[in-house]
C-alpha cells in the first residue's frame, strides 16, 4: 500500500467555539476535518462531565485534521488565533496516509 | 407568615421539588446516576416547545393588548438593569475581579426557564391565573443581560477584539429563545383549536416530565456543587441568595407599576430573580472565556436555582398577593 | 378550486406545518436550535411504532382481503416503476450524470414515512376514513425502488464488483423496514384488545411527537438547504416539484384501477408523491458510493418533502376526493 | 393445569412479550434496528421512576406495618443465599471455574427490574393486587447477592487485594438502586395527591413505554446470543431454565411463611427467579474483571430473561394462586 | 514500564461501511479494534453533522486498530478494498504499546 | 508557532472503571486529560455494541492525557495498576504541542 508522510492535529475546544476553529480552519484553507464527541475531562479549570447537561457551555469537542506537512504552519496559526484566550489543547503527530491526492 | 410558610411546606413536599432532592442526594453520595446528555436535551427541548405554545395560546385566547408590550418592554428593561445592581452587590459582598463579576452579573439579569416554569406549577395548583404572554417577556429577557455584561466587562478598557458580529447572532438566536419564540408564535397562530390536537402531548404529561427534567437539574447542580466548593467563598454564596431577593424586588415594582395580576406579578418577581444557566453561560465562554466558569455555573445553579425553587417561589407569591394585583 | 385552497390554508396552518416552518427558518438563520440525533432516532422509532401498530390493529379489525394482497402489490409495482420515470425526468430536464441519476431516481420510487404520517393526520383531521393496510402498502414501497435504480445506475456497465449479497439483506432488513412491517403484525396479532393497553401511548400523544419530529426535520433539511444550495440547478429544483405530481398520477391511476377510498386513494397518491430519505439514502452510499449525497438528500429533504407537506398533501386530498373512491 | 396453559398464551400474545420477539428476531436476521443507547437509558429511567413513585404511594395508602419490614428482610436474605444456591447448581451443571461461576450466581441472587414490571404489569390485567412495598423488596434484593458472589470467588483465597472500600458505595449507590427507592420515598411522601399531578405521564403510557423497552431487550438480547452463542454449552443453557425454578420454589416458600398474597407471592416468587443484567454485570467488571462477561450477561439476559417473560410468569402466577396467599 | 512498538490506524467512515470495514479486518486477522462516534466532519464533499439526522447515510464514524507493525500491510490493504470507492480518511500513527502480548 | 515535544497517551478501558483511572491519574499528578465515548469494539473478549445498552457493564470509554515526556513513566505506572487486570489498550505517541507551559 503506498502511503505519503502527513500531520495529524487533535484540538480540543469548548464546544461555543466549534464553528469559530472549523471557520478558521475553512478560511486558512483547511477544508478536511473530523469532530468528535467528548464526554468529559479534567484541566486546570477542573474535572467535567456531559452527563444531563442541557448547555453547549460545559461541553468540549475534539477536531481532528488530517493535513499535508507543509500546510501545517498555516494551520496552527488559524486554530492559535481561536484557541488562544481559551481552554483547549492542541497537538500534532506524524502520519502516514492512505490516498495522498486526498490531501 | 402563616400562608407563606404553609406554602413553602407544601412546595417543599411537591414531586418537583423532591426530585430534584434526590438528583442532588444521588450526586452528593456519588451514586453513578445520570441522565444522558440527549434525553437531558430532549427533556429540556419538550418544556420550552410546550411552555412557548401554551404562553402562544393563551394569548390568542385574551387578544394582544398594550399590558403585553409594555410588560415585554419592562422585561427587556429589567434585563438590562439588573446586571448593573448585580455587578455592584458583587463588588461589595465579594472579591470577584471584573471580569468574572462581570459573567456572574450577566447570568443574574438573564432568567432560568425552568424556575419560570416551577413558578407557573405552583400558581396553577393554587388556581392562581396569569397573563399568558409572560412567557414572550421571559424569553425576551434571556438576551439583553448578556450586553450589559459584556459592557461592564470591558468597560474603560481598549477593547482589543472589537466584540464580532457572529456573537450578536449566536446570542439572540440561541436554539432555547429560537424554541420559546416559535412555538409561543405557532401557539399563538393555532390557538385553543391546535392546543387540542396536542394537549394529551404538551398539557397532561408535563408535570412528570418536569420532575424528570429537576432530577437531572440536581444531579448536575451537586455534581457542580460537589467539584466546585472550592470557589464558593462565603460572600457569594451569600450573594447567590441576597441577588435572587433583590431581583424580585426590582421585578415586583415593575409589576406594580404596570399593574399586573398577582399571578403576572408572581412571575416577573421570579424571572427576576431568576439567574440564567443555559444561554448566558454559553455566550460566556464565547465572549468573556477569561471569566471561570465554575464560578458564574456553580452560583446560578447551585445556590441560586434551588434558592428560588424552594424558598423564593412562596415567598414571591407571598409578596405578590399582598402587594401585587 | 375553492376547496383545495381551504384545504391549503387550513394545513399551512396547522401545528405539524409550522414546526417544519420554524426548524427550516431557524437553521436558516443559523440560530444553533437543534435535535440530538439520539432523541431524533427515539422520535422515528415511536412513529413508526405506533404507525405500524395502528395498521395492523385497524386491518385486525377489517380482516385481510383481496383489496389488500392487490393494492400491495401495486404499491411494489408502482416503487419498481417510478424510478424509471424518474430517471427520464431527470434526463430531460437536468444535466445529472447516469449515477446521480439513478441515485435520486430510487428515491422518488421509494417513500417518505413521515409525509405519510402526515398525510394520515390530515385525513384524520377532515374525519376521512381509510384502509388501515395502507401501511404495510408503505413498508412494501420502501425497498424496491433500490432495485430500479442500481439496475439504471449499472445497466449496460461491465459489472465489475458485483452486487454483493449483504446489500439486499440490508436493505430488505433496514431497520425501519422492520420495525415498521414488526409493529404492524404485532398490532394485527393483538388487535383492538392490545391497542386499548397502549393507546394512551401510542395515540393521544401522537400530533404532539409529530410536531417535534417535523422541527427536526426542518432543522436537517434547513442545514441540507444552506450548506448545499449550490448544486440545486434550477431543473433539479424544478423536476422536485414536478416529479411528485408525475408520482402522485401514477398513484391516483393505480388507485382508480384498485378501487379504493378516497382515503386510500389519497393516501398512495401521497406514497408514490413522496421521497425517501432514509432507507434508499443508506443504501445509496454502499452501493453507489460515486454518487453525490447532497444531490439526493437536499432534493428529497429540502425540496420535495416541503412540498408535499405544504402544497402537495392537499391537492392529492383534493383529487382523490373528486376522482377517487 | 388449563389455566397455567391459557394464562401462557394470554402472555405470549401480549404486545410487551411480541415487541420483545421482534427485538429477537430483528437481531437474529441482523437488521441495524436499533435503539440509541441514549433513548435506552431515558426509557429505563421512566421505568424506574414510575414504578417506584407507584410503589411508594401504594405504600402511603395502605401504611406501613411489620409485613413490610419481614419482607424485606426475606428479599435481603434471598438475596444473599440464592447465589449460594446457584453456585452449588452450577458446579455440578457445568464446567464453570470458580470465578466465572461465582460471577454468574451473583446474578441470579440479584433481580431483573424489568421482569418485575411485566410481572406486575401481568398482575393488573388480571385484576389481582399486590403489596405496594414489593417494590422495595426489589430494590433491597439488587446488591445483597453481589456480596455472595465475591465471597465465593475469593474463599479460601489469599485476597490479595482487598476490596476496596469505593467498591461497596459503587454496588449500593448504584444509579438504578438509588432512582428506585428515591422514587419511592418520594412517592410515599407525596402519596395519591401527588401521584394525581403526574398520574398521565406515569401510568396511561407505561405500558406502551415497556412495549419499546422490551424491543430495545430483545435487540440486545438477540445480538448477544448471535455473538456469544458459543460460551453457551448445553449445561449453562439448561442452568439458565432450573436456576429460575429453583430461586422461584424459594421465593413461594418466603412468600408462604410471610403470608404474603397472592399477588405479592407471585411477585417475590418473580423477584427469586430473575436474574440482574444491569447493576451486578457492572460490579462484576469492577471487582471480577477475570470473569468472562460474554457467560453472565448472555445467560441472564438471554436465557433467563426470556424464559421468564414468557413461561416463567404464567407459572409462577399459577403456582402463586394455588399455593400462596 | 515496558512498551514495544506498534501502529495506531485511524480510519475515519461512512456509518454504513461501519460491518464492511470491520468485517474486512476480522477476515484480514485484525480482531482488535475500537470504533468512536463521530459527530460531524467536512470533506471534499462539503460539510455535514450529525444532529438531528435520522438516517445513518448521513453518519461517519472513526475506527482505531492498534496492530503489530507485521499486520500493517494486510489491514491497510483490506481497509484499502472496503474504502476505495467510498469518501473516508486512513491514516497511521506510530506507537508504543503496553502489554504486548495481546496485539 | 512555537511547538514542544510531547506524549500524547490513549488509554481505552471499560466505562465502569473510568472512575478508578481518573481518580489514579490525579494521584500521580496528571490533571489534563479527555474522555471520549466510545461506540463499540472488537478484541480477545468478542465484539460489542453500546447501541440499546442501558448499564455501563458493556461500555468502554477512550482517555486521553497529553503530557510532558518526563511524567510518563508515572503515567503509565498508575494506569497500568488500574488495567491490569482489566480488558483495555495503552498506546503513546509522539506529539508536539502548542502552549507548553499547559502541561
Ligand atoms: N493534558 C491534557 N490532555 C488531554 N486533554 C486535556 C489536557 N489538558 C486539558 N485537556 C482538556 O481540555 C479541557 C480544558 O482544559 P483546561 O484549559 O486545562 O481547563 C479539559 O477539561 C480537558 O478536556
Ligand atoms: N483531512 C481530513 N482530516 C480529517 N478528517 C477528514 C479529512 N478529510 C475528510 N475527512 C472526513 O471524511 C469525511 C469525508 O471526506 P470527503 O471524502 O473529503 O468528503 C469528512 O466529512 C470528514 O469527516
Ligand atoms: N488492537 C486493538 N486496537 C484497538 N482497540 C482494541 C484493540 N484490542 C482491544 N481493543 C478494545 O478493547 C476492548 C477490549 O479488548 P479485549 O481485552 O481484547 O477484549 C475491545 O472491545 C476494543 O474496544
Ligand atoms: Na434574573
Ligand atoms: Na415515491
Ligand atoms: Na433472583
Amino acid at each position: 500500500m503506498e502511503t505519503s508522510t502527513a500531520k495529524r492535529v487533535e484540538i480540543i475546544i469548548e464546544s461555543p467555539m466549534e464553528s469559530r476553529l472549523t471557520d478558521a480552519l475553512s478560511e486558512a484553507g483547511v477544508t478536511g476535518y473530523t469532530v468528535l464527541p467528548v464526554l468529559g475531562g479534567s484541566g486546570r479549570s477542573g474535572r467535567w462531565s456531559r452527563e444531563g447537561q442541557v448547555s453547549r457551555a460545559g461541553g468540549m469537542v475534539a477536531v481532528i485534521c488530517i493535513i499535508r506537512e507543509e500546510l501545517l504552519d498555516g494551520l496552527l496559526d488559524a486554530a492559535f488565533k481561536v484557541v488562544q484566550r481559551h481552554i483547549g489543547v492542541v497537538s500534532v503527530t506524524d502520519c502516514q496516509v492512505l490516498r495522498t491526492e486526498r490531501f | 407568615m402563616d400562608t407563606i410558610l404553609s406554602l413553602a411546606a407544601t412546595n417543599l413536599l411537591s414531586p418537583i421539588i423532591l426530585f430534584f432532592v434526590l438528583g442532588l442526594v444521588a450526586s452528593f453520595l456519588r451514586s453513578d446516576l445520570s441522565v444522558p446528555e440527549a434525553a437531558a436535551k430532549a427533556l429540556s427541548i419538550y418544556l420550552l416547545f410546550a411552555i412557548g405554545y401554551k404562553g402562544g395560546v393563551s394569548v390568542s385566547d385574551h387578544g394582544i393588548d398594550a399590558s403585553l408590550v409594555l410588560t415585554l418592554i419592562a422585561g427587556l428593561l429589567l434585563s438590562f438593569v439588573l446586571p448593573l445592581v448585580a455587578f455592584g452587590l458583587l463588588n461589595v459582598m465579594t472579591g470577584l475581579g471584573r471580569t468574572d463579576a462581570a459573567a456572574v452579573a450577566g447570568h443574574y439579569g438573564s432568567i432560568s426557564i425552568v424556575t419560570f416554569v416551577a413558578a407557573t406549577s405552583v400558581l396553577q395548583s393554587q388556581g392562581i391565573a396569569t397573563e399568558g404572554y409572560m412567557v414572550a417577556v421571559a424569553a425576551g429577557m434571556e438576551a439583553p443581560a448578556i450586553l450589559s455584561a459584556l459592557w461592564l466587562a470591558t468597560r474603560g478598557q481598549a477593547q482589543e477584539q472589537g466584540t464580532e458580529s457572529g456573537l450578536w447572532r449566536e446570542i439572540l438566536l440561541n436554539g432555547s429563545i429560537v424554541l420559546l419564540i416559535g412555538s409561543f408564535l405557532i401557539g399563538f397562530i393555532t390557538g385553543p383549536k391546535g392546543l387540542a390536537d396536542i394537549e394529551s402531548f404538551i398539557v397532561s404529561p408535563f408535570k412528570g416530565v418536569l420532575c424528570l427534567f429537576l432530577l437531572d437539574m440536581g444531579l448536575v447542580a451537586g455534581r457542580g456543587l460537589r467539584t466546585s466548593a472550592s470557589v464558593l467563598r462565603p460572600g457569594l454564596v451569600l450573594f447567590g441568595v441576597i441577588m435572587p431577593l433583590v431581583g424580585s424586588a426590582f421585578g415586583l415594582a415593575a409589576a406594580v407599576l404596570l399593574g399586573l395580576s398577582p399571578g403576572g406579578t408572581m412571575l416577573l418577581m421570579t424571572l427576576s430573580a431568576s439567574a440564567s444557566y443555559i444561554a448566558v453561560p454559553a455566550a460566556m465562554r464565547v465572549a468573556l472565556p477569561e471569566a471561570n466558569p465554575s464560578i458564574y455555573l456553580t452560583l446560578s445553579l447551585g445556590i441560586t436555582f434551588p434558592f428560588n425553587l424552594t424558598l423564593g417561589i412562596p415567598l414571591y407569591l407571598t409578596m405578590a398577593t399582598a402587594w401585587g394585583g
